[in-house]
């Protein structure tokens, strides 16, 4: 056995290793993606993400109310049959799309909620990456005027 | 005549299926915020404010560097548990009714050496107003799930209750509002929102039952004397000042009439 | 069965009309009382643009603030002066004009905005009407203490008598009903004739949404 | 200094369902002061939970998540299990709290 091919042995193995403990997606975890939050459409955001232009999957609920009576906390949720290993919650009209990022190791669920806020009424997007590949699901949510005050 | 008769029977139907499908109509936006508040309800955030509360309730503070334990809420020096629920009441120390907000100010006072003018003239949600927000959390989280239960057997207690429910009618400001214009009858709402009729104990006890509670609009864990200040600012009256006894009296009137509801605070509002 | 039915209704009945009879025998407006009205003075401050002059009270809220009084039997007199009163304030258009700008209207419609004390003088005042009423049918979000108004102009036409009454029901609404819900919006200038027109035009207006 | 979170986690059939509520304001940095100037985005960036030592969620943040932030997901485990989360802000406050799955 020569010496190079040794050596490249070892590489894909400490990467292997590296990526069976998770340790790739938790650099890229760790490291806020700027880009993504700052991009401005939801054309943008599929970009940098690498997400391309989603299909609709029906093996994705995007859980989030028809109404909602503020859009200071409008409660979204994703859950999914598919294996995911990352979510991503986007809002059409927000000033920036991509409201939040979640990476999901292994023997952790395909499931995921929190709230966000929405300045109007808007198209929710639940994207799921899972082997490889994102989808997604589509909700609108009205968001309504409450209160005295207008 | 048979005619003139289906005619009108017929209008008749035809007028009630009309306001029928706008009642459904209706009736779907409602569910659909109903909805809504059951999916947000898991994880009421007053509950970080609980935790700010119990530490400050313990934690030494004041000129006096003493914590609030000893703190006598009506059901005798340091019981909270249960206190909420039997506020307002009359204080003989002080020989007032006071309601939690101006008991926990004697407290702070009596046993903390804080100057109660202070808490009095502090914006919401900042400086001293702040802690008293955390520590009225952790106080009527222990009444949750009592029974409300009120008490005017004292004469300055059906004093401040007959105050009370004179204030809550009167009408002022700009546009002639009082309490009673919004939450005088049953069954109305301003925009989507829900308005209890709080002259009933049905009402009431949904009005009363529910506050302090976070306010998801504002983000913010609204005690009762703030959510009374904000209905005083929609009604386009002049400020109420904290813990005086015209807001004192409104809280005793809402409080009787809640008799026998149950305590859910902290709430979870719009 | 029956007849036991009609007994107990008969016993209702008249236990209904003594009840009347006795409360219209005691109720008298509210005697003034120093104890509250020391508390209404201590209870506030001015704040902004939100003077201690608002908690004067004027004939108007005097009356409605005691609503046994106010609608009692004993009260008539009183309340077809208060509507007098308001009747008699309400000025029709200057420019002989009661029909604006629908879209205008309904933004107006929409804004409950203005003259709290974090609102500054010059904050432009809304109508505040879908905090009560429903309007144009698609805005969702309406409050239910008024009636309903959708097709409020496809319903009833646009004779004059309706114009002229539409108008003094949003200058004044006091002027109908002396306790009605409804702010004066004329009397304390939150709305000025213009923005009237325009919130006319929205409920009367056949190319208005609401008449569609 | 950042404010406690409130952690839950409670096991039901080998999977730990967890409960997290951050103090934070989540400033938009769409909003306006008094003066009309924007106040600038405030907001947790990055939320790490592990469990025993081993990841079980990241997540990012951007301003559009709600003022104090709620968060709910699920993993295999079981009770007794220690949970640590831990944000990050974009002003970099920290906040690190812990609960035990029951």
């Amino acid at each position: 056995m020569n010496q190079q091919r040794r050596s490249v042995l070892k590489y894909s193995a400490v990467f292997g290793l590296m990526a069976s403990a998770g340790l790739i997606s938790l650099a890229q975890a760790q490291e806020w993606n700027k880009a993504a939050f700052e991009g401005k459409g939801l054309d943008d955001v599929f970009k940098i993400l690498g997400a391309g232009s989603p299909d609709k999957s029906a093996a994705i609920t995007l859980n989030a109310p028809d109404i909602a009576e503020n859009g200071a906390v409008v409660p979204v949720g994703i859950t999914t049959t598919l294996k995911a290993d990352q979510m991503a919650i986007l809002v059409e009209k927000n000033p920036s799309a991509l409201a939040a990022q979640f990476f999901i190791p292994a023997g952790t669920e395909s499931f995921v909620t929190t709230r966000i806020k929405m300045g109007q009424t808007s198209n929710v997007y639940a994207l799921v990456k899972a082997d490889g590949k994102w989808s997604m699901a589509v909700k609108e949510v009205k968001v309504t005027l409450g209160g005295c005050g207008g | 005549m048979q005619r003139k008769f289906t005619l009108g029977l017929t209008l008749g139907i035809l007028a009630a299926s009309i306001s029928l499908s706008s009642l459904v109509f209706a009736q779907t936006a409602t569910d659909e915020i109903a909805k809504y508040r059951e999916m947000i309800a898991d994880g009421n955030p007053s509950e970080l404010y609980e935790v700010a509360g119990e530490d400050l309730w313990k934690t030494p503070a004041g000129p006096k560097n003493a914590t609030l334990e000893k703190c006598d809420l009506g059901l005798g020096p340091g019981v909270v548990k249960g206190a909420a629920a039997q506020l307002p009441r009359y204080f003989k120390d002080t020989n007032k009714v006071q309601d939690l907000e101006s008991r926990l100010m004697t407290c702070m006072q009596k046993l903390q050496g804080r100057n109660p003018q202070e808490m009095v003239d502090a914006p919401f949600q900042k400086g001293p107003k702040k802690d008293m927000e955390a520590i009225v959390a952790y106080v009527v989280t222990l009444s949750k799930g009592d029974k409300i239960k009120v008490s005017t057997n004292h004469p300055k207690e059906k004093e401040m209750y007959e105050l009370g429910k004179r204030a809550f009618y009167f009408q002022g400001g700009p546009m002639d509002f009082s309490c009673a214009s919004c939450h005088g009858e049953d069954g109305k709402r301003i925009r989507l929102q829900d308005l209890p009729n709080l002259t009933t104990q049905k009402g009431a006890a949904l009005g009363w039952g529910y506050w302090p509670a976070y306010r998801v609009s504002s983000g913010q864990f609204w005690t009762m004397q703030q959510r009374l200040n904000d209905c005083y600012r929609q009604q386009r009256f002049p400020f109420p000042i904290y813990a005086s006894d015209l807001t004192i009296a409104l809280s005793m009137y809402m409080a009787k009439n809640a008799n026998g509801g149950t305590v859910e605070t902290p709430g979870l509002k719009r | 069965m029956k007849i036991m039915n009609i007994k107990s209704l008969l016993v209702i009945g008249v236990f209904a009309l003594v009840s009347v009879a006795t409360q219209s025998s005691v109720i008298a407006q509210q005697a003034n009382d120093p104890k509250f009205n020391k508390m209404m003075k201590d209870g506030f401050r001015a704040e902004g643009i939100a003077g201690l002059d608002r908690i004067q009270q004027d004939e108007t809220q005097k009356f409605c603030s005691d609503p046994v009084f106010a609608g009692s039997v004993k009260g008539q007199a009183m309340r077809e002066k208060i509507q007098k009163i308001n009747m008699d304030s309400i000025k029709q258009p200057s420019d002989g004009k009661y029909i604006g700008d629908w879209k205008k209207g309904e933004a107006i419609a929409q804004s409950g905005r203005g003259a709290t004390w974090t609102d500054k003088a010059d904050t432009p005042i809304g109508g505040g009407c879908y905090n009560c009423h429903q309007i144009d049918k698609k805005e969702i979000s309406y409050g239910t203490i008024g009636p309903t108004l959708w097709n409020y102009g496809k319903l009833r036409g646009n004779s004059q008598e309706l114009i002229v009454y539409t108008w003094n029901r949003i200058n004044n609404s006091k002027a109908y009903n002396a306790c009605s819900n409804m702010p004066r919006f004329a009397h304390f200038k939150l709305l000025n004739e213009q923005q009237i027109q325009d919130l006319m035009a929205l409920l009367l207006d056949p190319a208005s949404p609401v008449n569609q | 200094m950042s404010d406690p979170m409130r952690v839950r986690a409670a096991e039901n059939g080998g999977i730990v369902d967890v409960k997290i509520l951050m103090k934070h304001d989540m400033e938009s940095g769409q909003r306006k002061d008094a003066a009309g100037k924007v106040i600038p985005a405030w907001h947790i960036t990055t939320i790490n939970v592990k469990a025993n030592g081993k990841d079980v969620l990241n997540g990012q943040f951007g301003p559009a998540v709600s003022k104090d932030p709620f968060l709910n997901f699920k993993y295999k485990g079981a009770k007794g299990d220690k949970i640590v989360v831990n944000w990050v802000d974009n002003k970099g406050d920290k906040r690190t709290d812990e609960a035990t799955a029951s």
